[in-house]
């Protein structure tokens, strides 16, 4: 499995990367307006169009820079800081090619340091501002991911003792090669696990509500909420992009067919068109489901979290029970 | 019923066995509860019946069918007949929080697998390799059973622990000897039938379907 | 009572105007006789639903207003102060309501209250100078503001890991200025602190010296959401003062175009409590509802939120909600009240969130659907009626005092209100009733509404030439805000804004 | 036959009972019913004394000498149990606390609880033997909760909960138990089916059963079966029901329920020390059997309430019972068996009596029932003296049992054992004597009415005081149906 990628050059990996971050960075915003468009349409509203976030990146990228006088460099860094790691996290992993650049390092305890560290960024972000709302945000968004990411782990670890390796690519081949997988309860029940994770990390309902303008009930709003012109810009753009790889992952770890395991050009194309409807598909559902339920109450979301932490501990030890 | 469907379906269904059992930990809406239990009685039901497939045992297959009837209907809508009487239909004071038995109850599920490691290496066949699970489902009835304080949910947990054996049953020694498991399942069904008069006649003698406001026995 | 001194009401004790047995009584007391009385009145169950100040130049002069129902009883307490030195003996420790009538007063009038507690600013902010009362008939000139005021005192939570989060005034999304100030352990309130008054208008001010049908337009927005709750208590005071009956087939009229109100504004809340819990598509489907309504408001009033069909002495229909409409409406309200109850994430958040307890409401003086939502039986269509109640209607009230009991209250009202509706309409054919309110005579009525959120109450004074001398407000939210506060204790941050929602308190109203 | 005869009896009678209304002679029908199974197990006792089992129903029921003694017991207790209902129902119909229908509900529940007992002792499968067991719990719940009191509910209410709990682990552990049948030697037997689960087959093939499985088992069955026994941890049951139950049902439940199940632990045993040697259940036994006898003894020390006493007593000497059969030898099992006939017989006499000082006295507090002896000297001299024998006094059967099991203990190494549950047993003992002369002696407050008990009231107990001594005196009736008995489990 390893051996393919010294076939394939390094050219042609750098290729499939760059390919990957452009996917995601232009998919993530468009999911996003994908999802503003089915809740609309689902509440009978038209809605804004799809591409509506992508504009409203280009319109805060011509603004000028605001910063409070009361933030540090680190209020300044954290856009960056959110924007790079999940752009390298994009790059190494598995999304449109098994042979990303550096694919023997995607080890998926890695990706998920990526991300955890994207979040910290944003959490001190909040603090830094010194309001009441960003640090009410901060506090709220770490109890979520203390929460979220041993969840994580813990499903990405089942999904590793199955393959017997935590290197994505090799886990991705893998359900390649046995597509019966799929449906043993391990799959299943690290899936739902994943997917409750997922719904967490990227401020969905049932556990944040992305379109209301209280700050009261805000959890990843309120770290935001001192950001201005391109750096709000960034902000959104980093949580587009973790948004658009978090649905890319789940969906290739889980459905991983149409991927391109080659160094033929068309099979990128080919990849790239695949895992969008994938992720489309995976994007509809959740927000399928995040129409018919409400937030949930501040204090029941870990209830939700450490379920689905559960869940993932199940399908380890179910794993660890059908080997 | 070829060999690797039977094993997927004996997983399957054994997997949505504990989930459920997880899922009465996690929800505190008792009507809700009580259809997870139905679900899980089902799944129960198709444990057997995919043994007694495998293994064309006819005792088994009756088995199943009284799995399926007493678990799988007979005993949930017992349990909504009590359900419907407690006000608000929840589960409002565990005496841990929902979080903290939901982490306790995946060290629960670690500890069955490790305290199973004996049974499972008697055998190699598919259904002992899945005793874990059923361990699993019984030391979650006693979290269950333990942390709350509803009546109705006392009964929940004692039918988790219930099923919980019974998957251990079938799937190691698929299914006890069929008067033993007629017997098994008519104790079950009288238990939960007394304990439902007794939720009753607590809520009118006493008004406490909480076990809480019954404190009159101590030392 | 046997020890009041009883003076008849101007023209009888018992107001036959409108077919209704009602007790009305009004005696001048000296300050000294004040404590007594009200202590006498309020051991009798009766509420103070007002105090009302007025400057007769020669001297200043308050009316206490009480109230009790059924049967219909008000009963009004007149004092009358020395210009120069205006004190009264504060009833605060009698009732919370005074407490606050009392700092009302006493920042527009300057009217003093001996032993009031806690006697800080309540109307005017900090930055109005020391000593001005804007509603004094003196008052001239809008003084200069003060810059240096001090900073409004607001009582700190001390204690470890008490930290405070201010919100408001200008708040995110449209809704009216409001500051608040939470003190908070981890996610939970401790103590929630209101300031309001960001938009007071001086409302009651500009009533005076208008002609009686001029303040219509004035009434009509005072809560622009409550334009005929506002405006016929309004009228009902004009012509009580005036002694003008009208015709019970024009009180339905009116009774329909309340009910109306209430059922688009209650729908409208229940919305609004959906997409708090972050439930749009019920928002939705109540928005689709409301508007509904407001258009078949425009075509029964000719206005979408039913302003100038009113008036003091008539009432004028352009047309009457048929049957199948009011039930085309009531199935589609079951349908969204359907998707709200059975969703258990929604009944979770709104379930035990924010309880008003039965003795907190009544210590506050909560009134409308927040006293009815914690088991107070309060509703001044049973306790205060304009006119005869239709059969169909019930006091609605809910025991548990939390939000889930607010939005309960709201829904069976919405059901009530239509069936009543549907009742009314049966027996009407005239689209146009009207009475002439001449000829002139002085006098004062009370005009007691109860609105889609409470009991409104006004007070009007007028004199032989058509004219109003003095319009006392007192909408519901007043009486209430201090309510949304006590609940507020032990709540969490995160469903601040949706108990707030389930209050659904007027700013303006309270504001004036 | 005689097996059918036997498990016949209290059914019919039940079915009798359940069918005509509630009459005194009724009453005395059951009473004659259970006199028969007494008298049938001491017929069943001579046929098996010489190593003989009877089979019955395919060899699905088998009575060898053990089963025969513990239809003995049953029968004897159940007997002096039953010879009081009808005092009981009477009384309670009397205060309106019960009417005819409730009463003929108690007989019938009563019938049918000693049939499960019966049934549980007398099966050849285990499996159904725990399918008897987990009914006594369900024939017994109204009978605990008859009085229907907040009190008397929510005992009930634990009780099945608990106890159901604790069987549905015991189910577990035989579920166990089968597989390791299955997989004797490491290979899969399909053929054994059904018979696997018969004991005598278990025993015969216990050495071959896989030991990691079986100490899986036997640590659940003990803990499952333990619960009905009311030994540590699962014990907080027992004080309740018994307290709250019907004097005649606590007599019945203390003197041979918790028998039953302790039966049931002896037969697993055997099995169990085939597989694994006799160390493991024996470290098992003395840790919940020492752990009970504490228990006990702290919660006697401060108890006010005298039923509560007799069911923390219960607890002690099932504690007892326990270390007994940790040391396992012949001696000691034989000893074991004494004790249960023994406690059967004096507890069942307490119980009543109880029962019968609750109903005069009107409160179950030891403080405020002075100086019984002076004022009810008949009542208050069957209660002193069962006090007397339950604490161990000679000449009464007891001693004998505790002596045995104490000198079986030491024989096999449990010296300390021996010493602590020595030093136990002293403690309880003061206790007792404590509560006993507050209760027994004293100044009278008041003569109150010097109501002399009835005959039927005390002849039977007096009778069973006497049989106790005659036990603790000359040993030569029952020690070849001992010995036998305690050959068919003990190594």
């Amino acid at each position: 499995m390893i051996a393919g990628i010294s076939t394939i050059g390094l050219g042609v990996s750098i290729g499939a990367s760059l390919l990957q971050l452009i996917a995601v960075v232009l998919g993530g915003p468009l999911l996003m307006g994908l999802m503003v468009k089915i809740r609309a349409r689902a509440e009978g509203r038209i809605g804004p169009p799809i591409r509506q976030p992508l504009l409203d990146l280009r319109k805060l990228a011509s603004k000028e820079r605001i910063h409070s006088e009361h933030t540090s460099v680190v209020f300044a860094v954290a856009p960056i800081a959110l924007v790079a790691s999940v752009a390298v996290a994009i790059a190494i992993t598995p999304l449109v090619s098994t042979f990303p650049v550096l694919g023997r390092s995607a080890d998926l305890f890695v990706v998920v340091f990526l991300i955890l560290s994207g979040s910290v960024a944003l959490a001190l972000a909040g603090l830094d501002s010194g309001t009441a709302f960003g640090g009410m945000g901060s506090s709220r968004a770490m109890t979520i991911g203390a929460l979220a990411e041993p969840a994580l782990l813990v499903a990405m670890l089942a999904l590793s003792i199955q393959a017997g390796s935590s290197n994505l690519p090799e886990i991705v081949s893998s359900t390649l090669a046995h597509p019966g997988w799929i449906a043993s309860p391990e799959r299943l029940l690290s899936f739902v696990a994943l997917l409750i994770v997922v719904i967490s990390e990227t401020g969905r309902i049932p556990v944040d509500n992305p379109s209301t303008h209280l700050e009261l009930t805000m959890v990843h709003e309120a770290m935001t909420l001192e950001y201005a012109g391109p750096e709000l810009g960034l902000v959104l753009l980093g949580q587009a992009m973790r948004l658009g790889f978090l649905f890319a992952l789940v969906a290739n770890l889980f459905f991983p067919w149409g991927i391109a395991s080659g160094s033929n050009p068309a099979g990128f194309l080919l990849g790239t068109v695949i895992l969008g409807a994938k992720t489309v598909v995976l994007v509809t559902g959740v927000e399928l489901i995040a129409i018919s339920t409400a937030k949930l109450r501040l204090f029941r979301v870990p209830e939700l979290l450490t379920g689905g932490f559960v869940l993932a501990v199940l399908a380890v030890v179910t794993g660890l029970v059908t080997r | 019923m070829s060999g690797s469907s039977f094993s997927q379906m004996l997983e399957l269904a054994s997997g949505a066995v504990l989930v459920c059992a997880i899922l009465t930990l996690w929800r505190s809406d008792l009507h809700a509860i009580t259809s997870i239990l139905s679900l899980q009685g089902v799944s129960l039901g198709v444990v057997a019946g995919a043994l007694a497939a495998h293994t064309h045992d006819g005792a088994l297959a009756a088995t199943a069918a009284v799995v399926l009837v007493v678990k799988g209907s007979v005993i949930p809508m017992l349990i909504r007949q009590v359900v419907r009487r407690v006000p608000g239909g929840r589960e409002t004071s565990p005496l841990i929080n929902v979080p903290a038995s939901l982490v306790g109850a995946s060290f629960l599920i670690v500890l069955a697998y490790l305290a199973s490691s004996k049974i499972t290496a008697l055998s190699s066949a598919a259904a002992t390799r899945l005793a874990p699970i059923g361990v699993a489902t019984v030391l979650v009835g006693f979290l269950v059973l333990v942390t709350r304080r509803k009546t109705v949910s006392q009964i929940i947990g004692l039918l988790l622990i219930d099923n919980g054996v019974a998957l251990v049953a079938f799937l190691l020694t698929a299914g006890v000897p069929l008067v033993v498991e007629l017997g098994v399942s008519l104790d079950v069904l009288l238990v939960v039938a007394v304990l439902r008069v007794l939720a009753t006649s607590m809520g009118t003698v006493s008004g406490a379907f909480d076990l809480d406001k019954m404190q009159e026995l101590h030392d | 009572m046997s020890r009041l001194e009883k003076h008849e009401f101007a023209e009888g004790a018992t107001s036959g105007a409108h077919g209704l047995e009602r007790v009305s009584e009004r005696c001048a007391i000296s300050v000294a006789e004040l404590v007594p009385q009200a202590t006498a009145l309020f051991a009798m169950q009766y509420r103070l639903a007002m105090i009302a100040a007025h400057d007769d130049l020669e001297s200043l002069r308050l009316v206490y207003v009480f109230l009790k129902g059924p049967p219909d009883n008000r009963f009004e307490l007149v004092v009358q102060l020395d210009r120069e030195h205006p004190a009264v003996p504060s009833l605060s420790h009698l009732s919370f309501s005074a407490s606050r009538f009392e700092r009302e007063n006493n920042d527009l009038f300057g009217v003093e209250p001996v032993g009031h507690p806690f006697l800080r600013r309540l109307v005017l902010h900090q930055h109005w100078p020391e000593g001005f009362h804007p509603m004094r008939k003196d008052a001239g000139e809008m003084p200069a503001m003060c810059l240096d005021a001090s900073p409004f005192p607001f009582v700190e939570v001390g204690g470890r890991e008490v930290y405070e989060i201010p919100v408001g005034p200008v708040h995110a999304g449209v809704i009216e200025p409001g500051h608040f100030r939470f003190s908070v352990v981890g996610e939970t309130i401790i103590k929630m602190k209101a300031r309001l008054w960001f938009v007071h208008r001086g409302i009651e001010r500009l009533f005076e010296g208008r002609e009686l049908q001029s303040g219509v337009e004035i009434a009509e927005r005072i809560s622009g959401d409550s334009a005929v709750g506002h405006n016929l208590a309004y009228c009902l005071a004009v012509e009580e003062a005036g002694r003008v009956a009208i015709a019970p087939e024009g009180l339905a009229l009116r009774a329909i175009l309340l009910e109306l109100e209430r059922v688009y504004n209650h729908i409208a809340n229940i919305g609004d409590l959906c997409n708090d819990v972050g439930f749009g598509i019920a928002q939705s489907r109540a928005l689709v509802l409301r508007e509904r309504i407001l258009r078949l408001n425009a075509e029964v009033t000719g206005h979408r939120l039913l302003r100038g069909a009113i008036r003091p002495g008539s009432v004028e229909l352009l047309r009457l909600p048929t049957p199948i409409e009011l039930d085309s409406i009531l199935n589609d309200f079951e349908g969204l009240v359907d998707l709200a109850t059975t969703n258990s994430v929604v009944m979770d958040r709104f379930r035990g969130t924010a309880a008003l307890s039965r003795e907190d409401a009544m210590g506050i003086g909560a009134i409308g659907v927040t006293a009815r939502a914690s088991g107070l039986v309060v509703d001044a269509r049973r306790d205060h009626p304009f006119m005869e109640p239709d059969d169909s209607f019930r006091v609605i009230c809910e025991e548990t005092g939390d939000v889930l009991a607010r939005f309960l209250v709201r829904v069976r009202e919405v059901r009530n209100s239509l069936e009543v509706i549907g009742t009314l309409v049966e027996n009407l054919s005239d689209l146009k009733i009207s009475t002439d309110i001449g000829p002139r005579r002085n006098g004062s009525g009370l005009g007691i509404v109860e609105g889609w959120r409470g009991s409104i109450v006004h007070r009007v004074e007028i004199d032989g030439y058509g004219f109003i001398t003095r319009c006392k407000i007192v909408d519901p939210s007043f009486l209430n805000w201090p309510a949304l506060a006590v609940a507020l204790k032990d709540t969490i941050v995160p469903d601040f804004p949706l108990a707030n929602k389930s209050f659904n308190l007027s700013y303006a109203g309270n504001d004036l | 036959m005689l097996i059918y005869v036997i498990l016949g009896l209290p059914l019919a009678a039940a079915v009798a009972a359940g069918i005509l209304p509630w009459r005194r002679w009724v009453g005395w029908m059951t009473t004659l019913a259970n006199s028969g199974v007494a008298f049938l197990g001491v017929l069943l006792c001579a046929k098996t004394v010489n190593h003989r089992a009877l089979g019955a129903l395919d060899g699905s029921l088998r009575a060898d000498a053990l089963s025969a003694f513990m239809v003995v017991v049953i029968g004897t207790v159940s007997l002096l149990a039953v010879s009081q209902t009808n005092r009981f129902l009477r009384a309670e119909i009397d205060r309106g606390n019960s009417n005819i229908r409730h009463s003929s509900l108690y007989v019938v529940l009563v019938q049918i609880f000693v049939a499960c007992m019966l049934l549980a002792v007398l099966s050849a499968n285990l499996g159904v033997m725990w399918v008897a067991i987990e009914a006594t719990t369900i024939a017994t719940t109204f009978l605990v909760g008859h009085r229907r009191t907040t009190g008397s509910l929510e005992a009930s209410w634990k009780y099945v909960i608990i106890c159901s709990v604790g069987i549905a682990l015991a189910l577990l552990g035989t579920v166990l138990v089968y597989f390791a049948a299955l997989h004797i030697d490491g290979a899969h037997l399909t053929s054994q089916g059904a018979t696997a689960l018969n004991w005598t087959s278990l025993q015969a093939n216990a050495h071959r059963l896989n030991t990691g499985v079986m100490r899986l088992a036997m640590a659940l069955l003990l803990l499952g079966y333990g619960t009905k026994v009311g030994l540590v941890p699962m014990h907080s049951w027992l004080p309740d029901a018994h307290s709250e139950a019907p004097a005649p049902v606590s007599a019945l439940m203390s003197g041979v329920l918790l028998a039953v199940a302790f039966y049931a632990l002896l037969r697993f045993k055997a099995i169990a020390d085939g597989a694994l040697g006799v160390g493991y259940t024996r470290s098992l036994l003395v840790a919940v059997g020492l752990g009970s006898l504490f228990v006990a003894t702290s919660l006697l020390l401060s108890q006010k309430d005298y039923k509560r006493m007799l069911a923390y007593s219960s607890m002690e000497h099932m504690g007892l019972i326990a270390l007994g059969a940790a040391a396992g030898s012949s001696l000691a099992i034989a000893a074991v068996l004494l004790h249960i006939l023994g406690h059967g017989i004096i507890k069942a006499v307490l119980f009543l009596s109880a029962g019968e000082i609750y109903l005069v006295e009107g409160t179950s507090i030891i403080t405020e029932v002075p100086a019984l002896l002076t004022r009810r000297p008949v009542l208050g001299g069957i209660f002193g003296f069962a006090l007397v024998a339950l604490i161990g006094f000679p000449p009464f059967s007891l001693f004998i049992s505790e002596l045995n099991m104490v000198r079986a203990e030491i024989a096999v190494g449990l010296t300390w054992v021996a010493a602590v549950s020595l030093v136990l047993i002293s403690v309880i003992f003061v206790a007792m004597m404590t509560h006993g002369r507050s209760l027994l002696l004293g100044e009278p407050a008041s003569m109150g009415d010097p109501r002399s008990s009835s005959r039927t009231f005390a002849v039977p107990l007096i009778t069973a005081l006497v049989a106790s001594a005659f036990f603790g005196i000359v040993a030569w009736p029952l020690a070849p149906l001992l010995g036998a008995a305690a050959r068919v489990v003990a190594r």
